[in-house]
């Protein structure tokens, strides 16, 4: 393991460098929150940031993926529409690359999803440390407050420097072609050390529970009253599934030009929160309660999808908690109260 | 008995809203003349009452698809006024910019979209796709630019969301202002384009001479704040309105008409050009040398080149706010509202003409009474007059040409009728 | 282009040849195929294709016919929305994309020497077809065959002529009911939903596995039945619609519970169904 | 052939119509797979027979229901476009109110010469065939409609709410901002374009079809809205009860 460590103003100077001869996203403040962007310029960096509105994951599976282009001359052929930008996402927080670690685990499992392969070849990552978590997030109780394996670059704000720890190849050449770097001691990386046990003190969100518990949670929890009194108030509005970073369905659609010549396919972000998500052609729906939808995505969170891909579908980012109107989306409530109501009986 | 309006005549198309041209013969000379309007009412001043503040420029903003930033803007300027809002610097640039659009667009779109099929001889636009096309493609770019300005920086063409009362809900960025900076530059060969083609067009040499009223201001060419101006009487204050725009009930028509001191007046472009022209950008000032428009020019028919000349003046505008803007860098705003009871008159010149949003607020600011003044119905009188002169002048003609003389006319006020019917 | 070894083709729909296009009724279009490269589909009964037409989109269709008939395969299908009613307006000759197969198909060896109980309602008959096709081309290999085929009346009924030549053998049983008959309509069958067609039956339960398919209102009614008639959990097999998307078990849609309908099914024992909560059976 | 197209207009501001004109970049392929045959707006041409009428606007004149009715007879498929046709719009605002005191309020004594009836949304006078909704439509969503028809596919219909889209256009909440929306129950489509804008939802994309209204009430009684500013948010748009 490589580290390195940079003074701030530095590094400024060093994601100028990128900037230039890159596309680099990067967070952006969007009053009151955060965001991933597009950066055109360093000062637009924002590194202390507490949450961003949407996560990363955008970059690697974007909202609509064309899958194919085609000719409407009655053959079947098709034109492949695989291919990424090259580009650089400077600020990942670490429950956001826990995420990523489970599309991962769908997307290149079994089957490997050329489109979500293309963009995670090409695009680098270069994470840092979450040392002021935000109030809504509970990553430190899930297990996913420090970085996985898998970064290009990892970033820790030691106050007036960054520490760096080199991930991968593709991130010891991004310290040689733009970082003035120099060779880090012990001495920091203790600090780190000492910086993220800190951090693990200011959660405000706490998991009662070993997260390894939640799947025999949910198991005594599908009769609950807890699915009915939350799920009468669901919108169905999908917002805690469009921001939440380790959603993964789609939905495929066609389109064609107005000249009928040619067309595409394309995937789209979809929800198991809408109402039409499980209605088959016939129109029965399978799911058509919002108790029954949100009882599923929780369900899928903690316990389906690690069943299926070896990993928790929660991170504990706290994305759904805040941007649910009603809410009833908290994972950490839910796991928090059936585990309670498992105890008491 | 009562009287019920009902569509009678041809319907004007190529206009927006719906109004007639009664034209009658009797013993083969011109007997009737009757500009008629039929659109359905809506009664949006009704409407306005009890709404809370935040929405009145939202409401307002529905009584016309054309000029919808122009209704917003009296809107919000009336609401401004009867809460004692300050509207700051960059917020009244930012307005200027997004009105810049909305001339841009809206004179586009009359210009090549509804009149000149009249000179093309066709019964729209769409034909000219094939026989003038470049013709077609240079208004439709132009146009664009309008729409273009009113997307980036009123987030959409019709009905746009970022103005709020005090200010905007949301600021373009850097990038956006230097995307505006090319599309304004690259307008500006359509622009000589245009003016190129207008010049070569022969339009009627009819002359009626009659009052004129705009709004006027001593550092601008007003648009968007300013006083009254009137032809005939000078300058006038805005809480003066009612004694200009005497409002009148006329059977035949479902908008109200509107006199002053003479039997009719006009609003709208000509209007603005024949009170504000010293105020106009220097380019725009060539173009109306080239275009023929002097000092005072009495031909309504010329009202669609004085939209040719606000064009490229709002053209110029928009390139030096962009301009300003790039240098001085954009500020967040907070707006802050408290509303309080009152009354505002908010004033602004919409693409045809004066027009006014007169509310009175109560200490919940919710509306107790609204009253919209509109450009269109000031000119009913004023095109129903023009009509009666024209037809007087040209009884001779046959009653195909004279229909078509006389609706020419018409859509050279490009009168805004679903407006007028508010 | 098609047929990449590169993963993107998971998506790429397969030209594939419309040879013969047999209506069936007035909904419903029986469809016989042929991939373009001239291979099999290789299929297991009971597993299903996406159906692709470009510019309109994708369906999941059983295949309804056994891979024991050749290369060619069959889809049958009911028109009810954009793509199935785009294929209904097809003729011989053209071409659709073709995505799979999917899915686990039924249980095949497990199934060898065993009595069957077809079981089927409505539509439910087109992925049974491909089975009872199989098995009836690969005789010898199974017990005593039954077939109970419910529709709501006559004129649903579909496949006249197959069914007329299978009861014309001597090695299969079949009973056929409609819910209800219009007056003045010609009806031999029986009539009443299609569990009062049970009592009729005579079969051992410990030999015998019943294949269910049909709209989702009957799974309830014929599991019970087959469970009073003894027959065991894991041998009542039932075949499941949901809603589909990529077919590859990535979209999402077709989940029950954990488990993915084009994955893990379309083909379920009941013991297993059981486990799964959202089924209510 | 090209289907024949008609625009129509009725009771509103007809920004839906010139949304269609607004298509600046796709007028040239819209005309060339449509056959504009009357459009009184753009054009002065009339005809007899249209594949696809659109209808701006609500209905609020006796006389525009016979229009709407001799329409629908000469159409093949009628589609109201925008938050007025499809939903009644703002015009039903005044539906609250006896139309007497409507018409007195504008024209004084005069009222007598004019009538009134409540707005309608197109599909309570006459059947109709899909519907474009919007205040003013999206033009996106007009192409993508016309696209699907061309195609010969039945247009899909967005019923899943606003804030999905407005979570994908990565927009802050206005709630946070200490604004309130209706978009938890508004028809999405509209890629949230409003908030995008820095407003808030005001529903004129009409409800999704199960809105769970007692929700959004309680959203905004927690925003500090009275029960009468609550039902003056719903009505903006929505003040007709039997919306499409
Ligand atoms: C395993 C399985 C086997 C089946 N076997 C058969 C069979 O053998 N025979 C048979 O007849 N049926 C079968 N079905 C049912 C069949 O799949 C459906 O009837 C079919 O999918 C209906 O599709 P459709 O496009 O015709 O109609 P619809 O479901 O009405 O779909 C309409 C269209 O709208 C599109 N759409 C949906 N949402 C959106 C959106 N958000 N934006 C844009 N477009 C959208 C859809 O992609 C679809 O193309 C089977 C289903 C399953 C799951
Ligand atoms: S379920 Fe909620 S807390 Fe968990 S990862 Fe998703 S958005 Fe974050
Ligand atoms: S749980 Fe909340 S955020 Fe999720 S769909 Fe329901 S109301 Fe929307
Ligand atoms: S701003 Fe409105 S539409 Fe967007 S998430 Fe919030 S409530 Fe939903």
């Amino acid at each position: 393991m490589e580290f390195l460590k940079i003074s701030k103003a530095q590094f400024q100077l060093s994601v100028g460098r990128m900037i230039d001869e890159n596309f680099v996203y990067g967070v952006k403040a969007k009053s009151p929150s955060y965001e991933f962007d597009r950066l055109f310029t360093a000062d637009e960096l924002c590194l202390n940031y507490n949450i961003t509105l949407l996560s990363p994951n955008k970059y690697f599976l974007p909202p609509r993926t064309p899958l194919m282009g085609f000719k409407l001359d009655g053959k079947i052929s098709v034109d492949s529409m695989v291919g990424a930008q090259p580009g650089i996402i400077i600020g990942i927080h670490p429950y956001d690359l826990h995420a990523l670690k489970l599309l991962d685990a769908v997307f290149l499992g079994n089957l490997k999803d050329a489109y979500y392969q293309a963009r995670r070849q090409v695009i680098a990552i270069i994470g840092i440390d979450c040392l002021q978590p935000w109030q809504y997030s509970f990553a430190a109780s899930m297990g996913t407050a420090f970085p996985p394996a898998g970064f290009d670059l990892w970033l820790t704000d030691t106050g007036d420097k960054y520490l760096i720890e080199v991930g991968s190849e593709k991130g010891e050449e991004l310290c040689r072609k733009y970082l003035d770097a120099s060779e880090a001691g012990e001495i920091e990386v203790k600090q780190r050390e000492k910086l993220r046990e800190e951090s693990l003190s200011r959660y405000k969100l706490s998991l009662d529970i070993s997260p390894q518990l939640i799947p025999e949670v949910l198991n005594s929890g599908w009769n609950s009253s807890m699915w009915e009194e939350l799920g009468e108030k669901c919108f169905s509005c999908g917002s805690c599934t469009m921001v939440c970073p380790t959603c993964v369905c789609f939905d495929v659609r066609d389109t064609t030009e107005l000249n009928r010549l040619s067309g595409e396919r394309y995937r789209i972000w979809d929800s198991c929160m809408f109402d039409a998500f499980a209605t088959i052609a016939s129109g029965e729906n399978f799911r058509p309660t919002g108790t029954d939808r949100l009882r599923h995505r929780l369900y899928r969170k903690g316990k389906y999808m690690l069943q299926r891909w070896g990993r928790l579908g929660c991170v504990g980012c706290g994305r759904c908690i805040h941007a649910c109107l009603v809410d009833i989306a908290s994972p950490v409530y839910a796991y928090n109260r059936l585990a309670r109501e498992a105890r008491t009986g | 008995m009562k009287v019920k309006i009902k569509t009678q005549g041809n319907q004007i198309t190529r206009v927006e809203g719906h109004g007639s041209l009664v034209l009658r013969f009797s013993g083969g000379k011109p007997s009737v003349v009757r500009w008629d309007i039929t659109e359905s009412p809506r009664f949006f001043e009704f409407m306005l009452k009890g709404r809370p503040w935040h929405d009145a420029h939202v409401l307002a903003s529905r009584i016309c698809g054309i000029c919808s930033v122009s209704h917003q803007f009296a809107s919000l300027a009336a609401t401004e006024e009867a809460f004692g809002i300050h509207v700051s610097e960059q917020s009244i640039l930012l307005r200027k910019l997004l009105y810049a659009g909305e001339i841009i667009e809206s004179h586009m779109l009359h210009v090549y979209m509804l009149a000149i099929p009249d000179f093309f001889d066709a019964g729209s636009v769409f034909p000219l796709m094939e026989t003038a096309k470049d013709v077609v493609m240079t208004g439709l770019r132009l146009k664009k630019l309008g729409n273009d300005i009113k997307e980036l920086i009123g987030g959409r063409a019709i009905h746009p969301q970022t103005p709020m009362v005090g200010g905007f809900g949301r600021l373009p960025g850097k990038q956006t202002l230097l995307s505006l900076k090319n599309l304004l530059n690259e307008a500006i060969p359509d622009l000589l384009t245009t003016v190129e083609l207008f010049r070569g067009l022969s339009i009627s040499q009819f002359r009626r001479d009659t009052e004129y009223i705009s709004l006027t201001h001593p550092d601008e060419y007003a648009l968007i704040r300013g006083l009254l101006y009137s032809t005939e009487t000078g300058s006038a204050k805005l809480d003066e309105y009612a004694d200009i725009a005497i409002e009148y009930i006329v059977p035949h028509s479902t908008a109200k008409f509107a006199r002053h001191v003479r039997e009719s007046y006009a609003v709208g472009a000509l209007s603005r050009i024949n009170i504000n022209r010293k105020k106009l950008n220097p380019m725009a000032v060539q173009t109306a040398d080239e275009l023929g428009i002097g000092t005072i020019c009495s031909n309504p028919f010329v009202n669609t080149m004085a939209q040719i000349v606000e064009t490229v003046h709002e053209v110029e505008e928009a390139q030096d706010i962009v301009k300003k803007l790039l240098e001085n860098g954009i500020a967040e705003e907070k707006l802050t509202v408290e509303p309080r009871a009152g009354r505002g008159i908010g004033a602004v010149e919409a693409p045809r003409g004066l027009l006014i949003h007169d509310y009175i607020y109560d200490s919940n600011g919710r509306i107790v009474s609204a009253n919209c003044v509109i450009p269109t119905n000031q000119n009913h009188a004023n095109i129903q007059y023009d009509l009666e002169e024209l037809v007087r002048i040209n009884s001779d003609k046959n009653e195909d040409d004279l229909r078509k003389l006389c609706e020419m006319l018409i859509r050279s006020y490009d009168p805004c009728i679903s407006c007028s019917t508010h | 282009m098609i047929n990449k070894s590169n993963s993107e083709s998971l998506y790429f729909p397969r030209p594939t040849k419309l040879i013969d296009v047999t209506a069936l009724s007035e909904r419903e279009i029986l469809f016989r195929l042929r991939l373009e490269d001239g291979n099999a589909l290789y299929h297991i009964p009971g597993q299903f294709v996406e159906v692709s037409i470009l510019g309109t989109g994708e369906a999941p269709i059983s295949i309804a016919s056994s891979p024991t008939q050749g290369d060619a395969f069959e889809l049958a299908i009911r028109a009810v929305g954009n793509v199935t009613q785009a294929l209904h307006r097809l003729q011989p000759g053209d071409t659709i994309g073709i995505r799979g197969p999917f899915g686990n198909g039924f249980p095949v060896s497990e199934l060898k020497d065993r009595d069957l109980l077809f079981i089927a309602g409505g539509i439910g008959f087109f992925p049974l077809r491909s089975m009872i096709q199989y098995v009836l081309d690969m005789r010898p290999l199974f017990g005593k065959i039954i077939l109970l085929y419910g529709c709501r009346q006559p004129a649903e009924q579909l496949f006249h002529q197959e069914l007329k030549e299978w009861r014309e053998r001597d090695d299969v049983l079949i009973m056929d009911t409609v819910d209800r008959c219009p007056p003045e309509t010609e009806w031999e069958g029986n009539v009443g939903v299609i569990t009062t067609l049970f009592p009729g039956i005579n079969i051992l339960p410990a030999r015998t596995t019943a294949l269910v398919a049909g709209p989702p209102v009957m799974y309830r009614y014929v599991v019970a039945e087959c469970l009073k008639k003894g027959i065991a959990k894991e041998r009542i097999i039932l075949s499941l619609e949901r809603r589909m998307k990529c077919g590859i078990g990535l979209c999402g849609h077709c989940q029950i519970d954990n488990a993915y309908v084009c994955l893990d099914g379309p083909v379920f024992n009941y013991a297993k169904l059981e486990q799964l909560k959202e089924v209510e059976l | 052939m090209k289907p024949k197209v008609a625009v129509f207009d009725f009771t509103c501001c007809e920004g839906c119509e010139l949304q269609i004109l607004n298509c600046e970049e796709e007028l040239a392929d819209l005309l060339s797979a449509l056959d504009f045959v009357e459009f009184r707006e753009a054009m002065t041409e009339k005809a007899d027979y249209y594949d696809i009428a659109f209808i701006d606007g609500a209905c609020s004149r006796k006389s525009e229901m016979a229009r709407l009715k001799d329409i629908r007879k000469r159409a093949r498929m009628v589609i109201p476009i925008g938050a007025c046709a499809c939903m009644g719009g703002v015009n039903c605002l005044k539906n609250y109110y006896p139309m007497d005191e409507v018409l007195r309020s504008e024209y004084g004594e005069k009222a007598e010469y004019y009538e009134t009836i409540p707005a309608r949304h197109v599909s309570a006078v006459i059947p109709v065939d899909f519907f474009i909704p919007g205040c003013p439509i999206v033009k996106k969503d007009f192409i993508r409609v016309v696209q699907e028809i061309l195609a010969g596919r039945i247009p899909y219909q967005y019923n899943d709410p606003v804030c999905a889209e407005c979570k994908v256009a990565g927009n802050v909440c206005v709630f946070e901002k200490g604004m309130t929306c209706l978009g938890p129950i508004t028809r999405g489509g509209c890629e949230a374009t409003c908030i995008t804008g820095g407003a808030v939802c005001w529903g004129c994309r009409g409800f999704i079809d199960k809105p769970n209204i007692i929700a959004e009430k309680l959203i905004l009684e927690q925003a500090g809205l009275s029960v009468e500013e609550i039902s003056k948010r719903f009505n903006l748009f929505n003040a007709c009860k039997d919306r499409i």
